[in-house]
C-alpha cells in the first residue's frame, strides 16, 4: 500500500486496562466474595478492569493498532497501578 | 406506624433517615440487617442511600442479593409502601422492582448541593399530602443519578404517571439547566405501576429540619404515614415484637 | 551489613551503630527493616521531636494529647470531640487518585480507633499554578480521590481550603483532618495491656504494596521517583466502612483493650507502639497474618502498609463475641499473636523467632536530631518591598475583579459539591456558606472547625506564617460562635537537612507554640511533613492549623453571608484602614510579588475578638461574620454578598489621613488600595440589626475591641466609596460569576 | 469426558460488558472529546466497558463459558443497559 494511495476506513480497536497484578483490586474482591456468597464456589478469583472500544480512522490495522496504543498509553491507563492491552482485527478482518 | 430501615453493607444514610422517622417525626423506627428474612411487622421500609457493596460492581448490583430483598419484594407485591432513596433506588432498579437503570452522571462527576423537584404524581403513598407541581428543596449526593430506560419504558412510564419527581428551576420548569446528572426527562424519582414503590435520588431524610437548609421532605414522610393510617392497613408480615433483636448492634446514636 | 543495603533503607551508620548496640548484635534483615520504617522522620519525628515539645498541649478539657492516635478535648454532656490531621503528600502526586484517597483512609481510621464515631472530614489542599496539566490532574485526580473514599465510607466533607501558588507544582499539600465524637468514658488507646491477652489482626489481607511507605516520605524527590511507583496503594472504602462499624460495635461490647490501625509501617509500627505505650511486649506469629499474595516473606509481611487493615487486644475470654462481631459484618478476625511481659516484640515464622527487638527501641528511641538551623543571610534582603518592585496598578475595580478570578479566592464549588458535604444530617453550616459547623447529636451543642494556613506569610515570616495560621483558624471558628478549644496541625515543610529549612520550622513550632499559649489552644496532635521539596526546591513553609471550637447553642450559629437587606456592616478589629499589603494576595496577582512583610497579628485583640464574638454570636446580636482573609476588605465584602438571595452593599470607608501602614512605615502604592485589598490581621465583617447595634458596639467597647461602623446591606452592587468617590461599584451577579466560575474555568482542562 | 473422570482445571474467563449502543456513554464521550482537543482527530468514537476476568475451576472451556454466562448474566450486567460477551480459552489452550 503506497503512502498516497493509503484506503482510509474505519477500524476498531479494543483496549484493556487491568490493574496491574501486584496492585491490590478492591472491586474485583469484593465481587468474588458476594460470588460466593450467592453459592459460585467454584470460582477462585475476580479481577476487573476497563475496556474501551476506539472506531479510529486509519490506513491498516497496524496504524490502528499505533494509535489505540499511544491513546492507551497517554490517556486511558494510568500506568503507575494499571496496565494495557491492545486489540485489533487485522487488516483483512477489518476490510 | 412503624418504619423500617434496610441497613445493607455500605449503607450510611440509614442513620440519617433512622434519625429522620424517628427522633425528628416521632415514628417507630427500626433497622432491618440485610440479612434478616422478614420485615418484622413494619408498615413501610426505606432503602437508604449509601454504597452497598461500594458500588464496585455497579450500584445496588450486589445488594439486591442480600435476603431482606425477597421480604421486602414480597412487600411490595402485597401493596405496601417501599421508599427509595439514591442507593435504594438503585437497588429497587437491580431488584427490578423498579424500571429503568443509572448511568454516571453526565459532569462524570459526584454532586452534592441542594435542588428541586416537583412533585408530579400525587397518587402515591408518600406523596399524597403534596399539591401536584409542589417544588420541594431536597439535597442529591450521587455519581450515578443518570436515569435511563429505553424509549418504550420511558414512554409507558409517562403514560403511566409514574414518573413522580423531576428535577426543575426556581420556575418550577423541568428545564435542562436544571438537571443535575442527564436523566431523561428531568427525572428524579418514579414509581412502579401500583404506586405503591416510590424512589428517589434526591434524600428527603436530609431535608427534614430547616436547620439543615429544609424540611421539604418531611411532605414524604408525613404522608406515608396519612396513607398507611387512612388505609386502616395493619402490619405487614410478621405481627410485632423484638424488632430490635437482631438489629440490636446499630447504635443509631452513636 | 553494607551500605548500599543501609542507604536503601534509609539509615545511617551511626544509626545502624545504635541499632546494634541495642540488639547487642547484629540485626537481622527484617529486623533491620522494621528500624528502618520506625526510624524514618515519618513515624519517628527524629528532627521535629525537640521542638515540637515546646507546643503547649495541656488544657482544662484536653482528655488526649500528643501520643496517641488522635487527640480527645472534652465537649461536656460525657462526650469527647477526637481529632486530627494528617498529610498524603507524597502519594498524591506519585498518583493522586488513589493517593489522596488512602490519605483519607488513614485518618478516618485514627479516629475511630479512638473509640469515636467520625462525623466530620476537613481537606487543605496545596497545588502548582493552574496553567499546568500536570497540576490540573493533579487537582482532578485529589479531588476525586478524597470525593471517592469519603463518599463512599459516609462521612461529610464540611469544609476545607485550596491555594494554588507555584511552589506546589511538584509537592501537592493534601491534608486531611477528621473529627469524631467519643464518649468519655468509651475513649480507648492504642495499648497492648494485660499480659497473656490475644492479639488479633482485622481487615484487609497483607499484601506486598506500600512497602517503605514512610521512608519514601521521608526522602526527597528526584528523577528516580517514578521508580517508586510500586509502592502505590490502592484504597477500598467500603472494606474501612465495614471495619468502622464493626469496631465501633466491639468497642461497645467492652470487649476490647487497645486498637490501632496498620498505616504507615503497618504491623512494626503496630505492634512496638501499643507495647511501648503499655510497656508489654507482644509475641506474633507471622504466617498466622492473612495474606494476599503467596511467598511473603516475614520482612514483607511486616513492612507492608496495606490498607484498611487494624490490631487489637482483646479481653481473655471475650475472642468468640468479638470474632463473631466481625463475621456479622463479613470480616475475619484472626488471632496472630498474644501480649507478654518483656517489653520485647518478638516474630516468629512457624514457631521459630526472627525478631527479637525491644519495644520501646523501635517506638520511642529513634534518634533525635538537633539538626543545625539558620537564617539565610540574605532573607531580609530577598523579602524587602520597595517601589521598584511595584508596577503601575491597575484601577481598583479591575483589581476587584482580578482578585475574585483568582483560584486561591475564587469559589470552590467545584471542589465541594463533588463532596458528599451532609451525609449524617449534622452539617448546619455547608461549605461556601462560612465557617463549618456540625452539630453533635443527642445535644444542643455544635461544633465550628476550620483549617487554615498562608504558606506566602511563611515563606516572608515563618514564625509570623504559624502564628496568623492560628489566629485564622481561631478567629474563623469565632466567627460561626465557636469558642476554641483545641487544635490539631499539619507542619508541610522541605528537607530539614538544610539548615535554613530547619530554621523555617523551628521558627513556625515556636510561633505556633505562642499563638497557642496566647489564645489558650491547647494542641492536641498533629502531624509533620517534610522533604517537600523536588530537586531542590522546596514548598514554602506551611503550617496548616485545624482548630475546633465549641458552640452551645448550635441553633445559634451565622454563616458568612448578608441574610437579609438593611443591616449595618461593622468592621471589627480594625485599627486603622490602611492594611498591610506584606505578602498578600494582591501583591501576588497585580505585583507578581511574594515580598514584603506578613501582617502582624496582635494576639491580645485577637483574644478579645474570641471573647466578643461567640457571646454576641449567641446571644443572637450579630447576623453574620466573615473573616477578612486573603484579598482584603474588598473581597470580603464582596464575598458576604455571594452565595445567598444576592443582596449588595454600601460601604462608605470616609476619607483617609494616609496613616502609615505600622510595619512598613511607607504606603507603596495608591493608597486606597492597601485599604481595599491590604490583608491586615484580625478583622472581621459582622452585621447586626439596626436596634442591636448599639448594644453590640458597646460589648465590643467593653472587651476593648475596635469596631467601625462602615455601612449597610441592601441593593443589588457591591459599593464601597473612599475618599468621597466610589472606588469599586459592581453589580453582585456580574462580580459573583467572575468569582463563581473562575476555578472551573480554569481547570477545564484540554486533556482530561 | 465422564462425570466422574473429570479433570477439574483452573480457567481463566473473560467477560465484557458494554453499554448497549443505544446507550448514551457520558464516560465514553468525555474520552472522545479530550482525545480531539489532544489532537486525535482519527479517533470517531469511543465507548466504554468493564471487563471482568474470572479464575473458575471448571472440568471443561464449556462448563467455564456455561458458568461465566450465567454470572455475568444474573450479576456482571444489567439487561436494562449494558450487554455482555464471555470469551474462554478452548480446552486445548486451558489445558
Ligand atoms: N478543599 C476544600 N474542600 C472543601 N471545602 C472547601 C475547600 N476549599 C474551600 N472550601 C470551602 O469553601 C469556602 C471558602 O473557602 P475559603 O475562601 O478558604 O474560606 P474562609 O473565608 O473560611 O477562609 C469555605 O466554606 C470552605 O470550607
Ligand atoms: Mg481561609
Amino acid at each position: 500500500m503506497s503512502d498516497t494511495a493509503a484506503t482510509v476506513t474505519t477500524i476498531t480497536a479494543k483496549v484493556f486496562v487491568t490493574l496491574k497484578p501486584s496492585v491490590f483490586d478492591p472491586q474485583g474482591n469484593t465481587i468474588g466474595e458476594a460470588l460466593l456468597s450467592m453459592g459460585y464456589g467454584a470460582v477462585e478469583d475476580v479481577r476487573q478492569g476497563k475496556y474501551f472500544e476506539l472506531t479510529v480512522r486509519a490506513g491498516s490495522s497496524d496504524e490502528a493498532r499505533r494509535l489505540a496504543e499511544e491513546i492507551a498509553d497517554r490517556l486511558l491507563a494510568n500506568p503507575v497501578i494499571e496496565s494495557y492491552r491492545v486489540e485489533v482485527a487485522s487488516d483483512k478482518d477489518a476490510a | 406506624m412503624k418504619f423500617a430501615v434496610v441497613v445493607f453493607p455500605g449503607s450510611n444514610c440509614d442513620h440519617d433517615a433512622y434519625h429522620a422517622v424517628k427522633h425528628v417525626l416521632g415514628h417507630d423506627a427500626n433497622f432491618l440487617w440485610h440479612k434478616d428474612t422478614s420485615l418484622k411487622g413494619a408498615d413501610a421500609v426505606i432503602l437508604p442511600g449509601g454504597f452497598s457493596y461500594g458500588d464496585y460492581l455497579r450500584t445496588g448490583a450486589v445488594a439486591r442479593f442480600s435476603p431482606v430483598m425477597k421480604a421486602v419484594a414480597e412487600l411490595a407485591a402485597d401493596g405496601g409502601a417501599v421508599l427509595g432513596v439514591c442507593n435504594g433506588f438503585q437497588i429497587l432498579q437491580e431488584a427490578g422492582l423498579l424500571e429503568g437503570a443509572m448511568l454516571r452522571n453526565q459532569s462524570l462527576k459526584f454532586r452534592c448541593e441542594h435542588v428541586r423537584v416537583s412533585v408530579e404524581q400525587t397518587d402515591t403513598p408518600f406523596t399524597n399530602l403534596c399539591r401536584t407541581g409542589q417544588v420541594l428543596k431536597m439535597p442529591i449526593a450521587h455519581g450515578e443519578g443518570n436515569f435511563y430506560a429505553p424509549p418504550e419504558v420511558l414512554e409507558r412510564l409517562e403514560r403511566n404517571r409514574q414518573v413522580v419527581f423531576r428535577y426543575v428551576d426556581a420556575d418550577g420548569e423541568p428545564r435542562a439547566a436544571a438537571n443535575p446528572n442527564g436523566s431523561l426527562h428531568n427525572i428524579a424519582g418514579i414509581c412502579n405501576e401500583a404506586r405503591n414503590v416510590v424512589a428517589l435520588m434526591p434524600h428527603p431524610e436530609r431535608a427534614c429540619e430547616s436547620a439543615l437548609g429544609s424540611a421539604d421532605g418531611r411532605l414524604l414522610f408525613d404522608s406515608v404515614v396519612a396513607a398507611i393510617r387512612l388505609a386502616g392497613r395493619p402490619a405487614f408480615g410478621e405481627p410485632s415484637g423484638s424488632l430490635m433483636a437482631n438489629a440490636g448492634f446499630l447504635n443509631p446514636d452513636s | 551489613m553494607n551500605d548500599t543495603l543501609l542507604e536503601q533503607h534509609g539509615l545511617t551508620r551511626d544509626e545502624y551503630g545504635r541499632i546494634v548496640e541495642i540488639l547487642g548484635r547484629e540485626p537481622t534483615l527484617t529486623e533491620l527493616g522494621m528500624f528502618s520504617v520506625m526510624w524514618s522522620e515519618h513515624c519517628s519525628y527524629k528532627s521535629s521531636r525537640l521542638h515540637l515539645k515546646k507546643l503547649p498541649t495541656a488544657g482544662p478539657r484536653v482528655l488526649q494529647g500528643p501520643g496517641e492516635n488522635a487527640g480527645a478535648v472534652e465537649i461536656g454532656d460525657g462526650l469527647a470531640a477526637v481529632f486530627k490531621i494528617e498529610s498524603h503528600n507524597h502519594p498524591s502526586f506519585i498518583e493522586p487518585y488513589q493517593g489522596a484517597a488512602t490519605g483519607v483512609g488513614g485518618i478516618i481510621r485514627d479516629i475511630f480507633t479512638m473509640g469515636a464515631r467520625p462525623i466530620a472530614l476537613m481537606d487543605s489542599l496545596r497545588f502548582g499554578t493552574l496553567g499546568s496539566p500536570l497540576t490540573r490532574r493533579i487537582v482532578h485526580g485529589v479531588v476525586a480521590g478524597i470525593a471517592g473514599y469519603g463518599n463512599s465510607i459516609g462521612i461529610p466533607v464540611v469544609g476545607g481550603e485550596a491555594v494554588f501558588d507555584a511552589c506546589y507544582a511538584a509537592n501537592p499539600v493534601v491534608n486531611v483532618f477528621c473529627l469524631g465524637i467519643a464518649r468519655t468514658d468509651h475513649l480507648v488507646k492504642g495499648r497492648a495491656d494485660g499480659v497473656g491477652n490475644p492479639v488479633y489482626y482485622v481487615g484487609a489481607k497483607t499484601g506486598r504494596d506500600g512497602i517503605h511507605g514512610a521512608t519514601m516520605a521521608s526522602a526527597e524527590f528526584d528523577e528516580q521517583s517514578s521508580s517508586k511507583r510500586p509502592n502505590v496503594q490502592v484504597g477500598d472504602p467500603f472494606m474501612e466502612k465495614l471495619l468502622l462499624e464493626a469496631c465501633l460495635e466491639v468497642l461497645r461490647s467492652g470487649a476490647l483493650i487497645g486498637l490501632q490501625d496498620m498505616g504507615a509501617a503497618g504491623l512494626t509500627c503496630a505492634t512496638s507502639e501499643m507495647s511501648a505505650r503499655a510497656r508489654t511486649g507482644m509475641d506474633v506469629e507471622v504466617t498466622a497474618v492473612p495474606q494476599r499474595e503467596t511467598g511473603m516473606t516475614p520482612y514483607e509481611i511486616m513492612l507492608s502498609e496495606s490498607q484498611e487493615r487494624m490490631l487489637f487486644v482483646v479481653k481473655t475470654g471475650r475472642e468468640a463475641d468479638v470474632e463473631q462481631t466481625f463475621e456479622k459484618w463479613d470480616l475475619h478476625a484472626v488471632k496472630i499473636g498474644v501480649v507478654t511481659d518483656d517489653g520485647m516484640v518478638r516474630v516468629r515464622e512457624r514457631g521459630t523467632a526472627v525478631v527479637e527487638i525491644p519495644a520501646a527501641a523501635l517506638a520511642d528511641e529513634a534518634p533525635l536530631y538537633d539538626r543545625p538551623y539558620r537564617k539565610p543571610q540574605d532573607f531580609d534582603a530577598e523579602r524587602a518591598l520597595g517601589p521598584e518592585h511595584l508596577r503601575p496598578a491597575p484601577a481598583a475595580p479591575d483589581v476587584f475583579l482580578a482578585l475574585l478570578a483568582s483560584p486561591t479566592i475564587a469559589s470552590k464549588r467545584w471542589i465541594f459539591r463533588q463532596y458528599d458535604h451532609m451525609v449524617r444530617t449534622n452539617t448546619l453550616v455547608l461549605p461556601g456558606m462560612g465557617t463549618a459547623v456540625v452539630r453533635v447529636k443527642g445535644t444542643k451543642r455544635a461544633l465550628a472547625m476550620s483549617l487554615d494556613g498562608n504558606g506566602r506569610y511563611g515563606q516572608l515570616d515563618p514564625r509570623r506564617g504559624a502564628i496568623l495560621a492560628v489566629a485564622e483558624a481561631a478567629r474563623n471558628v469565632a466567627c460561626a460562635g465557636g469558642v476554641p478549644i483545641g487544635a490539631t496541625n499539619n507542619l508541610n515543610f522541605g528537607n530539614p537537612e538544610r539548615p535554613e529549612i530547619m530554621w523555617q520550622l523551628v521558627e513556625a513550632i515556636e510561633g505556633m507554640a505562642e499563638a497557642c499559649r496566647a489564645l489558650d489552644i491547647p494542641i492536641t496532635g498533629g502531624n509533620v511533613s517534610l522533604y517537600n521539596e523536588t530537586e531542590g526546591r522546596p514548598i514554602y513553609p506551611t503550617p496548616v492549623l485545624g482548630v475546633v471550637g465549641l458552640i452551645e447553642d448550635g441553633s445559634k450559629v451565622v454563616g458568612r453571608a448578608f441574610p437579609e437587606p438593611d443591616l449595618s456592616v461593622v468592621l471589627v478589629g480594625a485599627r486603622s484602614l490602611v492594611a498591610e499589603i506584606g505578602g498578600s494576595e494582591y501583591l501576588h496577582i497585580v505585583h507578581g510579588q511574594v515580598r514584603g512583610v506578613p501582617p502582624a497579628v496582635d494576639l491580645e485583640a485577637e483574644r478579645a475578638l474570641h471573647r466578643l464574638l461567640p457571646r454576641a454570636i449567641q446571644d443572637g446580636i450579630v447576623r453574620s461574620a466573615h473573616d477578612v482573609a486573603e484579598g482584603g476588605l474588598a473581597v470580603a465584602l464582596a464575598e458576604c454578598c455571594f452565595e445567598n438571595e444576592d443582596i449588595g452593599v454600601k460601604i462608605d470607608l470616609g476619607t483617609l489621613a494616609t496613616e502609615p501602614s505600622p510595619d512598613e512605615g511607607w504606603t507603596p502604592m495608591p493608597a486606597d488600595h492597601s485599604v481595599l485589598f491590604g490583608e491586615a490581621a484580625g478583622r472581621v465583617l459582622v452585621t447586626v440589626r439596626r436596634e442591636d447595634e448599639a448594644a453590640f458596639l458597646a460589648r465590643a467597647e467593653a472587651e476593648d475591641v475596635c469596631v467601625r461602623v462602615i455601612g449597610r446591606t441592601g441593593g443589588n452592587r457591591v459599593s464601597i466609596d473612599l475618599n468621597g468617590r466610589a472606588a469599586i461599584d459592581e453589580p453582585v451577579r456580574e462580580a459573583e460569576t467572575v468569582w463563581a466560575t473562575a476555578l472551573e474555568r480554569a481547570l477545564a482542562s484540554r486533556a482530561a
